[in-house]
């Protein structure tokens, strides 16, 4: 993909980003900073794929480190956002 | 041979960020909160799916292994952990995903060969050791493995500086030159200045600083993104940045201060905190009966919860006692701070935690102007959030924030354990005004005896 | 720019379009709905690319006629919503 | 030889494109839309020239000319159209941006190899011919050139469903081979469509239709987007797309009705349009005087503005009366039915034209409950949308639409010259309530006898 479009996705994101998130309720603040705090453990991803393209031992270490710290974000922080919503599922007040 | 096309690649990889942006979306209501963020987990699962279907893969047995380790660490702690510990566990996962990111930048960055790819790469490493330094030293200062005071030594002001020129330095070379070695002396350079960036800050700003250090992540994620030309990584990570942003402006504007002041406040001068001995001036206090009391004859009760009572887990008892005061008549509402707690919206999440009811918690500016009608303000584990200081004291480290106006009640009752001030470190007048009334004590004890009094009257 | 990358940009478009559009205040839905017309008169673009490369008479006067349409399209909606929005600033209420 | 690189082109097109944005954020507040609007208009300027610089144009003087002619006869009619004719004027414009997005497809269709690219051109080719027929119905039916009542016929359904097949059967083959002759065939078929489509709406329908077809419109030029791989005009028709799709679905819920009820409706036999004979019954009708002391003594007045204002040109005039009431001392305030008048948030620009103060217009939901406390009524112009029809009649065109409830006031008082129905074409019961009263006359004449009255107490 060359870079005018990365460039085009980059913007639309941000007004993405911040139309989105200035939605989100302050009573759910709590939730979106770990929320987002999982959602960049996505880097999983590129953490895979500098592990899987790795050829020296030394190389593979580090990315395997950075495969492990991504998970553990990303993992770590949808599960406790999970848990944080939860609480707020059963209130008896949901009928406003 | 890998079995996704490059294109069906690209679409799964839309998918996935798509199913991100309805996770932040789904947060607009606490009704669809929880489904917005299994969307959002599902999204993760497609991306994590397509990326070994459709790159060739070497070493995958032990990607495979590091995985289940990060999974097998993280879940059981994510489980367990508890509330008050939330925000030290943020903190740790937004590191430990900077330091991913930066050594993704790291390894990356021989491969990158056009000049702006390199500039995204060494953005990422920067960033990312930045917040993987900084995000740790927050951890420890939470979670009171180190002092919660901010850290300033004489040179430190210089030395940040040096750091800073050295790590742009060392940038330049790094992009000009995609030297190894030049990156991994721009990585050690990105982790010291994520330390003195740190350092500096009082506990009651780490908050912010964490909130800060996510905006940090979610950028060098985006950049990474650039660098391996992976449009999910590249919106993921905006959108972490677009959030921590707004997150950051809205606490620092909910406690009256700006994040260049929390940042480079200490190196001003200007420290963030007071000082944490007990006075020994005198106060009223009393018992739990007097206070069931107070609040049985009262017509308007509003309660105050704040950090102490997420401490004392006393969210399940205060509950109890509403709906305690409620049956006989008592109107009772909590006033809940933006700022309330450890986190934004740390109050809302308690109490959720115990089914309090949404209508009851009512936002600053809805439920300042009722102090004047309450008979009481029974104010829980707070105490900056309701320190007139923030408007009388001009050189108070917490002036200018909006505060709670407890003081405009007919009768002020504090739970609390001791003289000790709140996280900000400094004194609260209205703990020896005359119409203030001190319960000491956990206030979990003291919330479940003054239940029972309730009760009995 | 290749397909995937126009995917994607439709794709965040749709969603800053629904994010932006349904924070429009009730009152200025008249606007809204004049200033969006307006924003498709752009069409002029593509009207001008085609228009300059027209080899043969039929395809020219086509193209021209395109080319006025648009124009017609993007000039008359940005006149009229900026007489419309004209109206709304000079009101005594603007404390609000 | 073009002046800008493909990169720096790219670059002004993303600028033009986030101008846009902007322009419909700034529409988030009156006070920011105008400088949105012309931030917009910049961001328009912007890709026009860019246009010229980056691509080899033959042709040029011709097209400048094209220009200068499509701007000669637009503008002077922008600059002076009557504000009750807007919906016609915005009818018109969107119908031309249809059919120039529609030619476009038409004549790049040559061009177009891969078969998606020929997908998209398809469908520009036939979504913007059927904009531009349809918003040409439209336009005749608010400029009365034709019949507002909705247009059926026998084999009407027949001959639609004909015309859709014909016109997919002709995609097909036109993304199969790319036939320049079946093109032509296919817009053919596209313009049919259109004015089948919006023959049967019934004129109170038509403002919901012109949306749709902005919608259409917008999607059309998005789609021509991706035949000329242009990311302006990807972004810029999506998020018209989305405007017109979110103004029809809020449009058609504020007169509780569906989308496809009101294209489709007509086939069905449930005709939205009533009758309009007059009726004799007797009603009671009064003097600009009498309704002079009726305000005069009210203490509170809620003004429902109407179509009918808009007709008279009588916001200066009610403006007037708005002030002379409060200078009196009595509360006015303005209730604000979403769809009164002929296009959404018609009366708050007729009433920001006058420079009434936000803070007396009130919507619907804010004022419905306060009809109850209100001494006077005064419907100016106005006649569906307090109908209790929408209530209590299931029959009705306009059953479940939400209205003002004004015949909870003390007294209502209706300013139109007739016994007419409304738009819906239906007979309003109200008007022989016994605490209506009527004024019959032209809602500025009367207004401006009324005003004097009041002056004259
Ligand atoms: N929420 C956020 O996002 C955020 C972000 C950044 C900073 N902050 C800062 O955090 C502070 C929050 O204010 P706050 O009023 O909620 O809390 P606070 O000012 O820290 O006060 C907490 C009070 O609770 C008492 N306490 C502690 N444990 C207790 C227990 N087990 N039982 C009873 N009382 C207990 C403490 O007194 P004893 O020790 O005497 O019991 C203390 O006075 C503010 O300074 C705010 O700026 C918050
Ligand atoms: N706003 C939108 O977006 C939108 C969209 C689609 C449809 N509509 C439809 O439009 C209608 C709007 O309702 P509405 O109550 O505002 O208008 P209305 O129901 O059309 O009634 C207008 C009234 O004004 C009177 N009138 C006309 N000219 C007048 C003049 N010069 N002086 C005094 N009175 C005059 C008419 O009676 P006389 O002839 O007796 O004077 C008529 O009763 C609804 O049916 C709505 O569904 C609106």
């Amino acid at each position: 993909m060359d870079g005018v479009a990365l460039l085009t996705i980059t913007v639309l994101a941000i007004f993405v980003g911040f139309e989105v998130v200035s939605k989100v309720s302050s009573t759910l603040h709590t939730p979106l900073m770990s929320g987002a705090n999982a959602i960049h453990g996505i880097i999983l991803v590129g953490a895979v794929i500098v592990a899987g393209q790795a050829t020296d031992a030394g190389t593979l270490v580090l990315a395997l480190l950075a495969v492990v710290l991504a998970t553990a974000n990303l993992v770590g922080g949808f599960v406790v956002t999970d848990r944080m919503l939860e609480m707020f599922r059963g209130r008896k007040g949901a009928r406003r | 041979m890998t079995l996704l096309s490059p294109t069906w690649t690209a679409i799964l990889y839309l998918v996935a960020a798509v199913c991100f942006i309805l996770a932040l979306k789904g947060l607009s209501s606490p009704k669809t909160a929880r489904r917005g963020n299994l969307i959002g987990a599902a999204g993760a699962l497609i991306a994590v799916v397509t990326v070994f279907l459709s790159s060739r893969l070497e070493n995958v047995p032990w990607i495979l292994m590091a995985i289940a380790v990060g999974s097998a660490v993280a879940a059981p702690v994510a489980r367990r952990v508890q509330m008050t510990q939330m925000p030290q566990l943020v903190a740790l996962f937004n590191g430990v995903g900077g330091g991913a990111a930066a050594l993704v930048a790291l390894l990356e960055l021989g491969h990158a060969d056009e000049p702006w790819v390199r500039v995204a790469a060494v953005f990422t490493l920067l960033v990312g050791a930045v917040s993987f330094a900084g995000s740790l030293v927050t951890f420890a200062k939470l979670q009171e493995l180190m002092t919660t005071r901010p850290v300033v030594f004489p040179g430190l002001p210089v030395i940040m500086g040096a750091a800073l020129l050295a790590a742009i330095a060392a940038s330049v070379v790094v992009v000009a030159t995609g030297s190894a070695g030049v990156a991994v002396v721009l990585l050690v350079l990105g982790l010291a200045t994520g330390v003195l960036l740190v350092l500096p800050v009082g506990g009651a700003d780490v908050p912010i600083v964490i909130s800060l250090l996510n905006a940090f992540t979610g950028l060098a994620v985006a950049a990474s993104g650039l660098v391996l030309g992976n449009v999910l990584l590249l919106v993921a990570g905006t959108l972490v940045g677009a959030s921590g942003t707004i997150l950051t402006r809205a606490m620092a504007s909910a406690m009256g201060r700006s994040v260049a002041g929390i940042l480079f406040g200490a190196f001003r001068g200007g420290s963030t905190a007071g000082s944490t001995a007990a006075s020994d001036r005198p106060v009223r206090s009393s018992s739990p009966e007097d206070v069931a009391v107070l609040l049985r004859y009262a017509q308007k009760v509003l309660i105050v919860p704040g950090y102490g009572l997420a401490v004392a887990q006393g969210q399940h008892t205060i509950a109890e006692l509403q709906a305690a005061l409620e049956e006989r008549g008592i109107e009772v509402a909590f006033a809940i701070h933006p700022v309330a707690g450890r986190m934004p919206g740390h109050m809302n999440v308690l109490l959720a935690e115990a089914n309090v009811a949404y209508e009851s918690l009512k936002e600053m500016s809805e439920v300042n102007p009722e102090f004047k009608t309450a008979d009481v303000a029974l104010v829980v584990g707070a105490n900056d959030v309701v320190n007139p200081a923030a408007k009388s004291t001009p050189g108070s480290p917490i002036y200018g924030m909006p505060i709670l106006e407890v003081e405009e009640a007919r009768q002020v009752v504090f739970l609390k354990r001791s003289m000790r001030p709140g996280f900000a470190g400094i004194e609260n007048e209205l703990l020896y005004e005359p119409q203030t009334t001190l319960l000491f004590g956990d206030a979990k004890d003291s919330l479940a005896k003054v239940l029972s009094a309730v009760k009995a009257l």
